[in-house]
């Protein structure tokens, strides 16, 4: 192969220039997606916890009501809501629904995910 | 084999292409030698029209039945860059008329398979033709990929042993002591050196620019640089070639190809054809010109225009009435160069004959007897060109 | 066309042999509706004739003179200045993304050529073979969606972030064309040939190609098309249908 | 003549991609379910260690939890390893990177399932 790839290419899927916005559902989804599977084995190694006892879980739990950690939470659900928005556009464009109109859907879902992103944080910073 | 003869093919357009194709196959060692890539002068930018000889075949007969037998030819050998989906000649008003008798007859003469179809069929196939058109014959007509035919013959030449230098000008012309030509001296412009290139023989393929060749050594070759516009709109409304029923004039032809519609075309006479602008008030007549043949083109968008230069064999008169057959001119016998054969004229759709007539030149000069096969070998696939 | 006039910077991106790439200015006079094309072959005929780029047919039939226009990928024929600069403005043209560079503005496309004709995807085609896709709504383009419409210009793998990431991608037109061949022909083998790392699955539906195909041509639409393809044949042979 | 190669090697298959997607399908309705029973359940949230314990002790949340688990993990490892893919990796290395994930999902998977059978068995 002449043009012969090489690990630093991997960066590369990080410039944003001159590109249509469903790259950026690439981009995020990359980026969700490594922020989300580190955020999965944390909480259950944190959950871990809970076999400890009483003690070890409440102490953690008055631990989270700390704005850093509630921050860090909205951008789970965050992350969640968009790699699994644009998740679904993605399987179903590949059986071949909705193809035509991907980058609407991609709006749409985009949209679904910041509405519901909001929602989450009223709820949560309103307690 | 050393002692094979080696022939430089300065040009890499149809006739270039076609010549190394014809050498190839007969043994010579080709170099073919372009400043550009493969089809970056007239050959890329031609209409795209493979003739049936029809536009010929009243005032120029020779011309017609050269395109007849080479629309069979291509069309068996080279498939697979060729839309075969025949074409129309139409008639719009009482003059275009008064033509059809001359041209029934010219086909007939020049065995081209026309037929009369009845004007509501016609325009129930090509919905978009102008509706009051008034005869429609149908003649064998067909487009072809202008970049994709050029490469296919490459391709096969490459596979056959001919080698190609893209980006390799050619800046002067070697010559020995008995005034001969033994030789190019190449800039390599990928690399920006310059070197020289000796053959046995040089084929200067040129077609526009042939002159420009044979002034390097105050040689002739009497080539008129005779461009015309093509204008496409972003439609396909048609998928048959429709000609303008009449005596060869401006922007009587229009061509679908890919999404689009092509019309073309003028023609003038420059004297270098290494840029020509573009003329404004041509544009809008070439635009004219194909709303009367498709009024639907009032609805699409211009996607581009263009400029080709024909190179036209003889000068004095105007470009319509220079013929459009091909001539090979031997140095040795016009100008007592010997080693450099012009080859220039004819069109696209002629481009394998135009080589054949060369190769012929070239292996009698050489003295090698070899038979020209081009005709019955079928071209390869033009993407192996860029297998290295 | 009027005889409006702009001056513009012209910047191009050149490179000769091994030597590293530089760029090079040059202020042109310009009419806005000329393409970009036109201003780079005045370079060459007027300027500098030592510029390479590749270019034949001159109306996008041929896809030879794909290059990235201030960033974004064009076939510079059919690109009107106008849609890529203001008067007094800089034109940026660098060679395509994603093949190693010849010279200049030329890249190879070799490989993607060798990898097109494995997919057999035969561009050129008569009527009957040539309509295969949909009919596209007014506000994408209107128009009739047809793959013996690409020209192989190269446009979609230099706008692919996938191809960015990793050359071994097939890339958009080649799936395409298996995708294209595979509906004409039924060919099994061609499913083979894209269910793999390289193939039809490393497509992460950015849908660059779609967005920058100069001629109408709906690659990506066609990728998922072809796993849909895919997934249908491998599950029926897993129940023992052919 | 070139023609359409085989491939020995997928490195990446139709199964492997399709397990990736109905598995992420499969989270967004186990999401779905998780949150329905939570509101329904435990509308106040799962703060502290007793309401944890409580809300475990229906038995559909112990087999709605360990399924999302097994199902979140196989996605992440799935797509962790479309990413890895990326860094064009050796034959040798992505086989050892594959049996790495597998090792580990089994054991996550193991350790969840022996997490939740702990927190359902504890009585307050």
């Amino acid at each position: 192969m002449k043009n012969a790839s090489t690990p630093a290419n991997f960066w590369r899927w990080f410039d944003p220039r001159s590109h249509s916005i469903s790259t950026l559902g690439f981009a995020l989804n990359r980026i969700t997606a490594l922020g989300l599977t580190l955020y999965l084995y944390m909480h259950l190694i944190v959950l871990g916890k809970l076999a400890q006892g009483p003690q070890a879980y409440d102490d953690f739990i008055r631990l989270a009501h700390s704005p850093a950690i509630k921050v860090g939470e909205m951008l789970v659900i965050a992350g969640g809501l968009i790699h699994g928005l644009n998740g679904i556009r993605i399987a179903i464009t590949s059986f071949g629904i909705g193809a035509h109109r991907q980058r609407q859907i991609f709006i749409g879902m985009m949209a679904i995910a910041v509405v519901g992103t909001i929602i989450f944080a009223i709820k949560m910073f309103s307690v | 084999m050393p002692d094979q003869p080696h022939v430089i093919v300065i040009g890499a357009g149809f006739t270039g292409c076609a010549v190394a194709h014809d050498l190839a196959l007969r043994g010579i060692r080709a170099t073919v030698l372009d400043r550009g890539e493969i089809a970056s002068g007239t050959s890329g930018r031609t209409h795209g029209l493979l003739h049936s000889g029809g536009r010929y075949c009243v005032n120029d007969k020779e011309s017609a039945v050269e395109c007849i037998e080479e629309n069979k030819i291509l069309r068996k050998i080279a498939k697979q860059c060729i839309e075969f989906n025949g074409g129309y000649f139409v008639a719009l008003n009482e003059s275009d008329l008064e033509y059809a008798p001359l041209f029934e007859a010219g086909a007939q003469e020049c065995g081209i398979e026309i037929e009369k179809i009845p004007v509501d069929k016609a325009l129930k196939v090509e919905p978009n033709l102008n509706p009051n058109v008034l005869a429609v014959y149908t003649v064998p007509d067909g487009t072809f990929d202008p970049l994709r035919l050029a490469l296919a013959f490459a391709a096969t030449a490459k596979k056959n042993g001919a080698e190609f230098r893209p980006y390799h000008e050619v800046t002067g012309l070697i010559m020995n002591g008995q005034g001969n030509v033994t030789g190019a001296e190449v800039w390599d412009r990928v690399t920006n050196h310059k070197y020289k290139l000796h053959g046995d023989m040089v084929v200067n393929a040129t077609g526009a620019w042939a002159g420009a060749i044979t002034k390097m050594v105050n040689a002739k070759a009497s080539v008129v640089p005779t461009p015309g516009i093509m204008v496409a709109y972003d439609q396909r409304l048609i998928n048959r070639v429709v000609n303008r029923l009449n005596a060869p004039g401006d922007g009587d032809i229009l061509i679908p190809q890919r999404r689009m519609v092509c019309i073309g075309t003028t023609s003038f006479e420059v004297s270098d054809a290494d840029y020509i602008p573009i003329e404004e008030d041509q544009v809008e007549f070439m635009y004219r010109c194909a709303v009367e043949l498709v009024p639907a083109v009032k609805s699409t968008n211009q996607r581009g225009w263009w400029m080709s230069a024909r190179p036209l064999v003889g000068s004095g008169e105007s470009g319509r009435s220079l013929a459009r057959t091909f001539k090979c001119f031997d140095h040795k016998a016009t100008d007592n160069i010997d080693g450099l054969v012009t080859i220039t004229g004819g069109k696209a759709t002629t481009c394998r004959a135009m080589a054949e007539t060369t190769v012929d030149v070239v292996c009698e000069k050489l003295g090698i007897r070899a038979e020209c096969v081009t005709r019955e070998t079928p071209l390869i696939s033009y993407r192996n060109y860029y297998l290295s | 066309m009027n005889s409006e006039k702009w001056n513009i910077t012209l910047i191009i991106t050149r490179q000769k042999g091994d030597a590293k790439p530089y760029t090079q200015s040059f202020q042109l006079e310009v009419d806005p509706d000329e393409y970009v094309l036109d201003a780079i072959e005045r370079v060459w005929a007027f300027h500098d004739r030592s510029l390479v780029f590749r270019h034949a047919c001159h109306h996008s039939t041929c896809g030879a003179c794909g290059m990235r226009v201030n960033g974004t990928e064009k076939l510079t024929c059919i690109t009107p200045i106008r849609d890529v600069t203001r008067d007094g403005g800089t034109m940026r043209v660098e060679p395509l993304r994603n093949f190693p560079v010849v010279s200049d503005l030329v890249v190879d496309m070799s490989d993607f050529y060798v990898r097109l004709e494995q997919a057999r995807f035969g561009q050129v085609a008569p009527v009957d073979e040539a309509n295969l896709g949909y009919e596209k709504d007014p506000d994408d383009g209107g128009d009739y969606e047809r793959l013996v419409d690409c020209i192989e210009c190269g446009c979609c793998i230099s706008a692919c972030p996938i191809s960015l990431t990793t050359p071994e991608y097939f890339g958009p037109a080649i799936l395409a064309g298996a995708q294209h061949s595979y509906s004409i022909t039924r060919n099994p083998k061609l499913l083979d040939f894209v269910d793999q790392e390289n193939g039809v699955w490393r497509c992460h539906s950015a849908f660059e190609c779609t967005a920058v195909c100069p001629s109408n041509v709906d690659p990506g639409w066609r990728i998922m098309d072809l796993r849909k393809r895919v997934i249908g044949h491998r599950i029926k042979k897993l129940f023992g249908r052919k | 003549m070139i023609d359409t190669p085989s491939v020995p090697k997928p490195r990446e298959s139709t199964w492997l991609w399709l397990f990736k997607i109905i598995s992420g399908l499969l989270i967004v309705v186990f999401l779905g379910i998780h949150f329905v029973v939570n509101h329904l359940l435990a509308p106040q949230g799962l703060l502290t260690y007793e309401e944890v314990i409580l809300y475990f002790k229906n038995p559909i949340v112990p087999v709605m939890e360990v399924l999302f688990l097994v199902f979140v993990i196989a996605h992440s490892l799935t797509g962790l390893r479309s990413i890895f893919l990326d860094l064009n990796p050796s034959d040798k290395l992505l086989r050892a990177v594959d049996i790495v994930f597998i090792v580990a999902g089994v054991g996550f998977a193991v350790y969840g399932i022996w997490l939740a059978w702990v927190i359902a068995s504890t009585s307050v």
